[in-house]
């Protein structure tokens, strides 16, 4: 099965996370969609505040610089106002699921067009893994150097069920990157992702558990195991709805 | 008042060893300052903080002009080569720094092979206080027992008693190397 | 000759006719009209409308909105404009345009609903973090609310700065006859994101020398602040006092000076327009031996005041005492200003600067 | 016939490719890169292009050719 | 002796002493120490601690805490500073007490990451709508910010007023010794909530007389004003050029002034240590034939410089002009500082006011 | 069946809604249940900002002044701090649902102790009655004067449902006041939702259908109609979730 | 014996209490009250205190006393 | 200069009749402002505004003295009665407010049986168009003519020509009244 592969051009220079970092794929993997699907020059990405930040200028189409949190609320005016350009909004799971909480779902309850992917990696990775929304139960972070006590501070948020739902939108589906067939069938969620805001079918939403393995404390390869042995169970993988194409 | 730079890769311990100084210099009853370099290059970057300390009131804490420099990898060389005061020192990991040094006439070049002393004592991680060793010789501001005795009292309190010994053995190594 | 307008709504048609592609907003009194009528007129305009959640959401449409050049209003009052505080400072980071409607009502908090110029401070020094300053624009009638808010797209859009219309209850919903200026189409600008990439990257603020920014900053700001001055002055050149005020009070110390004048009273009036860049010009045809500076705000304590004194100290005036008139909520009574003024002038008073 | 080409100095050593490499093809050198990695070196003789590699590796180091 | 101690967390550490019984926070470089390092101190030391889902959220939970009496913390970076801004004017309004740190990144929306001071205006004038004013104070060391956030909570009480530790990156992310003031357990203020309807009711601003509230206020801040300025002065008496600075560039020109005078140079320093309210009467013993007042701030544009200023003109300095530098992100550095104080001196520096 | 009835003595003077507004029996019952549960003494209320701030002095209890929607924070420090206190967060649909809606989630997503009342009127009553997340299609308003358009702005959003499915709270419950016996059924939701903090089981919220006859455009009476015929369909009433006392 | 006290000046003349008296007791006055609306009135031949107009006034108005 | 205030319950329509003196105003070539009482007692209690007009600009568009006042009620009356200029006029619908209006003696009571009228002309909505017809005529400043053409011109422009027959002889009735 020889077939050719390289880094999508529009990837500009290596990206610059940590070893093993899981933005290094998800980054790749929505860059190839959207070459694949033809929109390497009608495309804007919503950048978020968050380990993503380190983006700058790596890559050669149009990227705006979200506040933290609210790229749901830009993403909005920006995708209403050039309804054919591809808008993805690239967001850590603090950055939409916490400060972003209300931007994020008013976005799917308006069921705007445009397609979010949030990286699920169960902490503020960018100012030094303090605790998620998502964080597990007992997850030892600079927040909760105990462990989670969730009594305090709640369960784990599960917002791609929560949007499935609760709101009218297009298509929702959890992926994650523990081996490439996983890899590959994340990259088939975001790219029907953004068929479905391409068909105009309206608002989509991939979650990726991605691996944090500098805050974890695991190396690349335990942070991959961490992630089939304690999240997966939590946070189920596959496609959570589907509304079809047009 | 001396101002020391400590500088290397993230993971090398630059920060502790420049933290034990100015701890050592306040257990001998100077003032300390310590100031790390923080921000959006610190992912996997270099990392450096700076020290002073001084008998009286300490002005500014930021880098102006170092008295000495401790460098333990080739991009904090030469970094901060420049930013040496003339007639100050240059502590280097030769095993690490590997590069030409002779870039200033007016700064002394130290070179301690200290990963090579690190794996002697079968103690890798503690190159950054072998390095520290060499420098409080250098320094002349404290003397051996003082310094080991600030340190170890402030691994103590960190509740790291347990490494007081391998600390000790490689902090005498380092002054010795010097 | 216009109808009776109420002056929400007519700063509403102004958006329209300047070209506004967009408006983002979350109602609240007293600035709601403005929404309400774009809430269908937009539309009718071939125009866009969006209800946000809050005003905070409706901030960050504004920031997306103009991230691809288009011309975006938003609008609102006192507190809701305190919660676009971080879009606000994120869009001068990115020297992004917009223009932003606050119809202030009076007082901290969730204050009162009636007028007042209690947010001038925070309008002129910006409430977000940072260096920026918002050009900040204050009508004193419905037509000049009008003109106002059609050039402020201009403005906007020539120093890519966030443009304040910074005006009160009262005048929002206050009707007076106004002529509307006319309609204008404008496309996206082109320095925007395209989808292209035409422009490069766009880098975030952590990616950006701050201090050259801060530089480059410094030079549109003595840019605005040599070209945009406005106001209006009476009186100054013979003027004994010399009363500044803005907005309602603005025209009511107008016609207190007025009245003034005609008495014979030499007195005079500066009313400033624009607030940052704060008119400092004005204060060249001030007579040079002025005994003092007064300012009238409706506001607990003198914020506009602070100005005055600022640039009295910059243009030589610096040993003119500033004395402060402090109008409770709603519109001054000319008698309350006049009975203050008297005191001011029989030196009854203490100025504050 | 296909090939993978390394760029040796973006591998950060995360171990991904050596793991998932459906051939064992993928070892780690015994130098260091110029980011003091560690870095994949592919044994040609044993790759079958299959890519799995590229998929993994979240540094854009390896590219197959056709 | 006190060990070597990052300001951050010695921050923390002070609330804990002063008597905080919650904080409640939102995590963002470089003020992170002081919320993590009391997400396990506050439950050992018998306090609480939450993490809210934003900075808003967090303000809107003090808010709740202060209700009820109880000492409460919060603590950000610029822009999450800005999110709070309703929620500061809230409190204002109810005068409720708290202690907000700020520990200032440098630069408009996200900023860097660089220890700065460009949240001086809004900090000092307020970012939301009304008159208010937060006590702020700015400390210099270490040991100086403990001993102000353990100050700050008894102020905060005393004035029943926010007070803001304006602090900078530099200092949260450094190291120095200190003494910790003793623990002290606080209860409940018995003006408060408590459940049993004992103060009556407590309306909202909508049903409060703003004007006879305004003038309550203005008591206040003037009382205020009046007790809290703080500063520390050196060479005022006999200088040709007093320089201003607070926070970490205080530090830094004490030691240029203190070098300077030591070459027989006639210059001092004010180093504000309360911002609002400005200690004017630091300028009681300033050299009346001072030539010069120059205010070092690393920012871009003079915000302090206006408050100098401002109190050079009230104190009678009208005519003396005011300069600024302007230092670049990060710890002045002195060399800097000295070559634009040079500059000044041989008049190639035009005043800014 | 004669038992007494009077209005509960908390209660000062008259309310001051308009005509056969929905807030002034659901405050009754509010303070009918804190005086049955015996906590007149040791309550404290959340108001917000809309119609219900005209509560201003009306209530003889504790009456904390929010900031519009962010009730859902203030009211958790207060119970955090003051666990022995009875906790009511009161508050209309524009408050906790559009601009609240992160604090009015997060407090039930960390499971906070106390009790939310929201008040669907479907509308900004204070303001004039401009469009809420609640709106029904077609709706006329003051921002939707051609009828609410769900394309642009979504189907009205079912908060309770959300929290029940979503947050491991205690109670949720939606009820109406159409009838006496509707009212009574509210009341004994609010009488549960407050037992269940009582009882330390977790956070509780009861949704209240209420008429505004002022913004409807409807005499009181057709607006009750209008909620019986047009919003009972789409917002089901009834107990969604009980967890039960301890 | 039960009976119910009528706050007339309370009343908003909302029709609540009226439409659902199980009793049809309850009618509107002809003149206005100190507010300017019709109050309710009750004609307490036919009330039987079960208090269902106290359930549904919005405002208030009706006390059952025992 | 003019200055007129509307005040009745909310329902009456007198910031209608308000609006459109001030039409009429700006009808006749001249200025005029339009205030609006607005706030949080403003739901089912009462409401005002204020006009003004002048051949010249108008500065205040607020309440300071007002000339002539137009009492729909009994509490606006009480409210009003001392605000009216030394010399003005305050216009009652004497069917409403039955209060005692004989406070000030420098002010000159108008009294017009307007719900009287208005049920008369079968067109109780029409309180405040008669009244404003009373007041066109008190004032002086617009003939009748110019006035109902004013009327009628805003209403029109509004879509509400429908009802121009019923506000012409509502208008017409008032002028008549006094
Ligand atoms: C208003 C505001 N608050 C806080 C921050 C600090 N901050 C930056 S990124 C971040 C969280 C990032 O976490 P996440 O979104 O999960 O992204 P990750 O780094 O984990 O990919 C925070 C709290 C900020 N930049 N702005
Ligand atoms: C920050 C802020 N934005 C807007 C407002 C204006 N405002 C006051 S109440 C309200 C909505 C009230 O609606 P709802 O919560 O549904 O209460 P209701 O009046 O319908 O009972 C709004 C938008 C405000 N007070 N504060
Ligand atoms: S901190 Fe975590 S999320 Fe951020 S780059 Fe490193 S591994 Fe990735
Ligand atoms: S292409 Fe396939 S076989 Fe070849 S090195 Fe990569 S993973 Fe191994
Ligand atoms: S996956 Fe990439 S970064 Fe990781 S070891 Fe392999 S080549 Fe290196
Ligand atoms: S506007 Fe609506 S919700 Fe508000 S008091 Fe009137 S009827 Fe009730
Ligand atoms: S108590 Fe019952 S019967 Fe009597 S008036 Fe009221 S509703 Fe009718
Ligand atoms: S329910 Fe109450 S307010 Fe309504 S008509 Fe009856 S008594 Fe009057
Ligand atoms: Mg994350
Ligand atoms: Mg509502």
């Amino acid at each position: 099965m020889a077939k050719g592969k390289k880094v999508p051009e529009k990837i500009l220079r290596q990206v610059p996370f940590c070893p093993g970092c899981g933005h290094g794929i998800i980054v790749r993997l929505m860059m190839e969609c959207i070459e694949e699907l033809g929109y390497n020059d009608n495309v804007l990405i919503g950048k978020p505040v968050g380990c993503a930040s380190l983006l700058d200028n790596a890559l050669a189409v149009d990227t705006f610089t979200g506040a933290h949190g609210r790229n749901g609320a830009s993403m909005t005016t920006i995708k209403r106002l050039k309804p054919d350009m591809l808008v993805v909004s690239y967001q850590g799971d603090g950055d939409a699921y916490n400060i972003g909480f209300s931007e994020t779902m008013n976005a799917a309850y308006r069921n705007e067009k445009f397609t979010v992917i949030t990286i699920n990696n169960g902490n503020f990775g960018m100012t030094g893994g303090q605790m998620a929304w998502t964080s597990m139960p007992g997850q030892v972070t600079a927040t909760s150097v105990n462990g989670r006590n969730v009594e305090l501070s709640g369960m784990p948020i599960r917002v791609p069920e929560m949007i499935a739902s609760s709101f009218d939108t297009a298509y929702v589906a959890r992926g994650s990157l523990f081996t490439p067939a996983e890899i590959k069938k994340t990259k088939s969620y975001i790219k029907k992702a953004m068929q479905a805001q391409i068909d105009g079918v309206g608002h989509s939403l991939v979650e990726v558990l991605s691996p944090c393995p500098t805050n974890w404390g695991l190396t690349p390869l335990a942070s991959m195991e961490r992630i089939v042995n304690e999240l997966v169970p939590y946070f189920p993988l596959g496609e959570i709805k589907n509304k079809g194409g047009k | 008042m001396k101002e020391i730079v400590f500088a290397g890769f993230g993971g090398q311990g630059v920060l502790t060893a420049g933290l034990v100084l100015s701890q050592v210099a306040l257990f001998s009853g100077k003032k300390a300052t310590w100031m790390p370099s923080y921000g959006p290059a610190m992912r996997g970057g270099t990392a450096n903080c700076t020290v002073k300390y001084s008998d009286s009131r300490i002005y500014s804490p930021g880098q102006e002009e170092p008295d000495v420099i401790m460098a333990l990898n080739i991009p904090s060389f030469n970094k901060f080569i420049s930013m040496v005061k003339p007639g100050g020192i240059m502590l280097i990991d030769s095993d690490i720094v590997t590069c030409d040094t002779n870039v200033r006439s007016d700064v002394k070049v130290v070179k301690i092979p200290g990963t090579t002393i690190a794996n002697e004592l079968n103690n890798p991680k503690a190159l950054n206080i072998i390095m520290l060793g060499a420098m409080v010789k250098l320094m002349g501001d404290f003397s051996e027992k003082e310094a080991i005795d600030g340190m170890n009292d402030m691994f103590g309190k960190k509740g790291k008693n347990k490494y007081e010994a391998a600390n000790t053995a490689a902090f005498k190594k380092g002054y010795a190397a010097v | 000759m216009g109808d009776m307008v109420k002056g929400n709504i007519a700063m509403g048609e102004a958006a329209i006719r300047a070209g506004m592609h967009i408006y983002c907003g979350y109602p609240i009194t007293p600035s709601s009209e403005v929404m309400e009528y774009l809430s269908w007129r937009a539309q009718e305009a071939g125009r866009q409308f969006i209800q946000a959640a809050n005003e905070g959401e409706a901030m960050y449409m504004v920031y997306g909105a103009a991230s691809i050049g288009s011309r975006v209003l938003t609008a609102s009052s006192g507190l809701g404009i305190s919660l676009k505080q971080e879009g606000v400072t994120y869009m001068a980071a990115a020297d992004y345009p917009a223009v932003m409607i606050n119809v202030c009502r009076y007082g901290d908090g969730l204050g009162s609903l009636e007028s007042g110029q209690t947010d001038y401070k925070r309008e002129t020094r910006g409430g977000g973090n940072g260096d920026y300053r918002n050009i900040v624009l204050s009508p004193s009638t419905v037509q000049e609310a009008v003109d106002l808010v059609y050039l402020a797209f201009d403005l906007s859009e020539k120093y890519r700065n966030i443009v304040v219309i910074l005006t009160e209850g009262a005048l929002g919903q206050m009707m007076e006859d106004c002529d509307y200026p006319p309609m204008k189409e404008v496309p996206y600008y082109d320095w925007a994101f395209d989808g292209k990439y035409t422009h490069g990257p766009y880098p975030s603020q952590m990616a950006v020398d701050l201090h050259a920014k801060g530089i480059k900053n410094n030079e549109k700001r003595a840019a605005i602040t040599e070209n945009e001055q406005r106001w209006e002055a009476v009186g100054v050149e013979d003027a004994e006092y010399v009363l500044f005020a803005y907005g309602i009070p603005g025209r009511v110390v107008l016609g207190i000076v007025d009245e003034l004048r005609k008495k014979g009273e030499k007195v005079g009036i500066i009313r400033p327009i624009s607030l940052w860049p704060f008119p400092q010009k004005a204060f060249d045809s001030i007579n040079k031996n002025v005994k003092g500076f007064i300012s009238v705000e409706t506001a607990d304590s003198g914020q506009m005041l602070e100005d005055v004194a600022l640039y009295a100290k910059k243009k030589g005036f610096g040993n003119v005492p500033c004395y402060f008139i402090s109008s409770p909520p709603g519109v001054p009574k000319s008698k309350f200003v006049l009975e203050n003024f008297e005191a001011i002038k029989a030196g009854k008073v203490k100025e504050v600067f | 016939m296909s090939k993978v080409i390394v760029s040796k100095d973006k591998c950060k050593q995360c171990g991904y490719c050596v793991k998932h490499c459906p051939k064992q093809a993928i070892s780690f050198s015994a130098d260091f890169n110029s980011s003091g990695f560690k870095y994949a070196v592919v044994d040609d003789s044993k790759c079958i292009a299959c890519g799995m590699c590229y998929t993994t590796c979240p540094d854009g180091v390896f590219e197959i050719t056709e």
